[in-house]
């Protein structure tokens, strides 16, 4: 099946993105990218430090990821954009997964300061993937910013919890038609599933893999997830019933 | 001399030193490496142009896994 | 990955099940059943039909799939003592997917019954696999009398409510040493990955695919499904948190 | 005449007919085929041998899809 | 409204039955009893012991409650019908809250020796009110064994994990002519008001209230939840829909 | 026990706010708001119908509720502000219901308006109780704006889905002190249990109430549940357990 | 004559109305109602104080259910 | 003397001991008490009729809270 994932004009055949933090090691790191079959991984860019060994740059480069740097650890419009202003110059390439949080502990969006930078780096030519809660008025607010994909959390970063209220990414998933990504929360491969028979297009996510046991373990069978859960929307699914329906007819039923 | 900030860390250098210098201090690469100056972002392009002076905030930003 | 499912003995690298019922015509069936990757596949016993076109025999010895007849239809130890007879004269098997049901509108198991008819097939020398229900004693009393493999519904035949109780799951996974298979009620490829993720060895399912809009695509949702949720039970999910953890550092943020 | 009742239906035979010969009526092929006679399966190895007669209830069965 | 609960020809006004088992203190005990309004509580045999301070049948005679003895503990019908006789000739009642477990870590019913057991104890003249796991066909077989009230569980006794399975229950419900009572599981007030929203006729509970931090505020709620669910089930809720519909009607809003 | 809800200075003994749309007729709006016991109850405003039999105004008058005006309807904060504005005027009270919604499908608040609305209220010396999602930095944000409760949706306005991030709400009431106060998406009293249970001070509904079956009957079902609710969450649950905690001793067991 | 828009009606009114005459036209309890013109509101108190003129949008304003 | 096991307890009673006599060890009450011997219950109605004799089990139990 040839079901691209496309997101401002660029095509992957992967619909998992991978975050990059957390991973115990680089090598680690190398080996959950490669199982993932991610074509895309998210960058951060903090204070360089001169004696860190290794790059995950080195990494990125190394399995053929395209980057897509972020804002992460910035509280206001003003900060992520000066970020995102940093990360173009230092990867060469105007992506950038917007991150505006309100909060340290939750680090939930603050979709006030979210919906100001948005507009300001798309005026400034930026592809803006923008990490947002659910909340579905956010999400259009966003998408008629100019946002090149909206990227609704399942549940706060590194929280494992899943989606929690699957009604508002099902919302989302109606009322935009720019690519909607699964973007946080993600524990383990149903979680996956469940994001894509929901409707989205893609799943970024990094602890769930980095911070597993068996990182490429989890790394394989993410990637398993979300193509099962994007073959299971498109193969429409059975209703749900309350009582049973006969797999097995009962019609020719011998009289023993 | 000239006494500036770089990444919060009290420096001295050389009168007439370029951001080109300090990015030298911590990295051949330029690729993944991003320097802003007083908050404002300095591109590569610029690095040998721009000098800095007494006081200057300089970041030298670098890649991280992250997100 | 070595990691075969293994009933009474015998090894298989697929640990999903298929069963047959509810296909709209022998070819929509032979192309769900090699897109599944299933090693093996159920089959039932009817009055014979001399006017039936195709045989479903001839399509699962095409693909390749071990039998595994059913009792489908029995309501008493005694009828589904009988029909296991007739199959494994007919299949020339001793393995035989065992379901006495209580009430045709649920089909959920009668377990006193099917206790009842387990105990004696075991004696008679049946490779015993029991659909059951999800209670833990049930399971355990069915092990006890020494069935291949406890098969627990996740709900009702047909149903497609995937997991209505993964704590009973829990328990009997935990209480049980023989192969446990979840039979029944599985809707998408997000409730087979949850179970597989519970522990069960294999997943066995028929409506969710046969009756999908697209059954080989279904199918082989299916098939990366119970994959992704193998990997990701051996691969040692995060904890759940109800507040966030960050992924990407705070250490060395710039002060912009 | 041996009148008996195949999969619910009466139907009167030559006297002397064997399972095999209710068999041969449905389908060629033994695999997938199972007998009972009034309540007992019939082996395959022995339809040659067991006769029917008068009123007894014979069952022939073969696969479908199911479970 | 009156809205008694009849059990085997008895009124009762009020639908909470309280276990006694898991209070600190009898003084404890009293004053949640008090506070819960129960008229119907349970008592278990246990070898007497001629230095424990009171009984707890002086408090349930003062507080008024019509005794329930149970057969807690038993593994085996014997062994219930046995301390069913030794507990009809000590409190006096027929009646008889019947449980036969399968395992003591889970306390889940065996449900084929407790059919055993219901159909004794009928026959011999007890008010069987049966403790059952949630499985549809057990209850309806306890209940044609002439059981005067079937009894399934929300989750395992003491788990305080409420209604596991909320669709077993309502499939009970439109299955059996019998009162329904939630026994075991609940473990918070909104657990009571489900199961009552689920058409269950009564609910049984004792840790949730002699085991929290504040007994008789507890036992003041789950009295409330349980008239709330009653009503709530009568009153016909409204339907659940994926949008919203306006409860302040857009017709006549101004120009501004 | 003397527990009085306080907003803004003033006290309540009743935890239930009533909405006054989607009733069938005055009447039954009457006889519901006296089954609720509330206190509080909203009114909208709407060009004049000199038509229309009765004012919703005389029976709030007659019932004894305090009005708490709402600005439904309104899109921007400038309208709702303009709205407040009159409805100061037409109700001589500063205390204003503020919704700001941004989208007529799901009347989800758009939180960016709802915040400037709120701020300036603020100013103009209003007691601003906001309608919110359940997004804990917007419901922080607005208590740091000075509203005088932030008012978190469970789900859709007559939507009837309950609780839908239970977990959010949990995370407000941690974060905010002012009171908390769920509003919107209630269906049944288990919700508006689910709801005190997680900590809120008050729930807020209407449709569950004035478009169920009986609308009396489920305002006094819901006045029930919140006293059961609030009662609950101070009277400290028993934990969860994966396994039983016998309630009955195992010690003492007779050998029968 | 004074033509003005009340509550998205044109209407006629007499020279030097005033926005009380307008309310009156609706119900006679102010309690309940309030009025705004041209996006103001128009405080009771100065209902008699505010005469309206060609072109004016007034929108009276009265309870109902809701919220 | 007899020997017996009450409530799992080895217990010497003197011979011709009745169940009434072992019951008034533990309790005053009869309500909620029951009594087994060897795996049959003894009614209350018959304790003073009904002797024990020698390796008896017997079971003298009350009510505790439950359930």
């Amino acid at each position: 099946m040839d079901d691209p994932l496309v997101i401002a004009g660029e095509s992957f055949s992967s619909r998992l993105i991978m975050g990059t933090g957390g991973a115990s090691s680089l090598d680690a790191l190398e080996r959950a990218l490669v199982a993932s079959g991610a074509e895309i991984a998210t960058v951060a860019l903090r204070r360089i430090d001169p004696d860190a060994p290794g790059s995950v740059l080195e990494v990125l480069d190394r399995v053929g990821c395209k980057l897509l740097p972020n804002t992460a650890g910035c509280f206001t419009a003003k900060d992520a954009v000066l970020t995102a202003r940093a990360a173009r110059d230092a990867f060469e390439t105007d992506w950038i997964k917007l991150e505006v949080i309100g909060d340290e502990d939750t680090l939930l969006p603050d979709t006030a300061e979210l919906l100001k930078a948005a507009e300001e780096l798309v005026d400034d030519g930026f592809v803006v993937l923008a990490y947002t809660n659910d909340d579905p008025i956010a999400a259009m607010r966003l998408q008629d910013a100019g946002c090149a994909a909206v990227m609704p959390l399942g549940s706060p970063i590194g929280s494992g919890m899943g989606i929690r209220n699957p009604y508002n990414l099902a919302i989302i998933r109606e009322r935009c038609s720019v690519p909607v990504v699964l973007d946080a929360g993600i524990g383990t491969a149903s979680d996956a599933v469940l994001a894509m028979e929901l409707g989205c297009d893609a799943v970024l996510l990094a602890s769930a893999v980095t911070r597993a046991h068996d990182p490429a373990a989890m790394a394989e069978a993410m990637k398993r997830a979300v193509e099962a859960g994007r073959l299971a929307r498109h193969a429409g699914r059975i209703p749900r019933r309350l009582y049973a329906e006969a797999s097995t007819p009962f019609e020719g039923l011998p009289e023993l | 001399m000239t006494r500036l900030w770089i990444n919060g860390s009290a420096v001295e250098l050389d009168d007439d030193a370029h951001v080109s210098d300090i990015v030298g201090r911590f990295t051949v690469s330029p690729r993944g490496t991003a320097v802003a100056v007083n908050g404002e972002v300095v591109p590569r392009s610029r690095w040998s142009d721009v000098s800095v002076k007494d006081g200057d905030r300089v970041e030298v930003l670098g890649a991280i896994g992250g997100g």
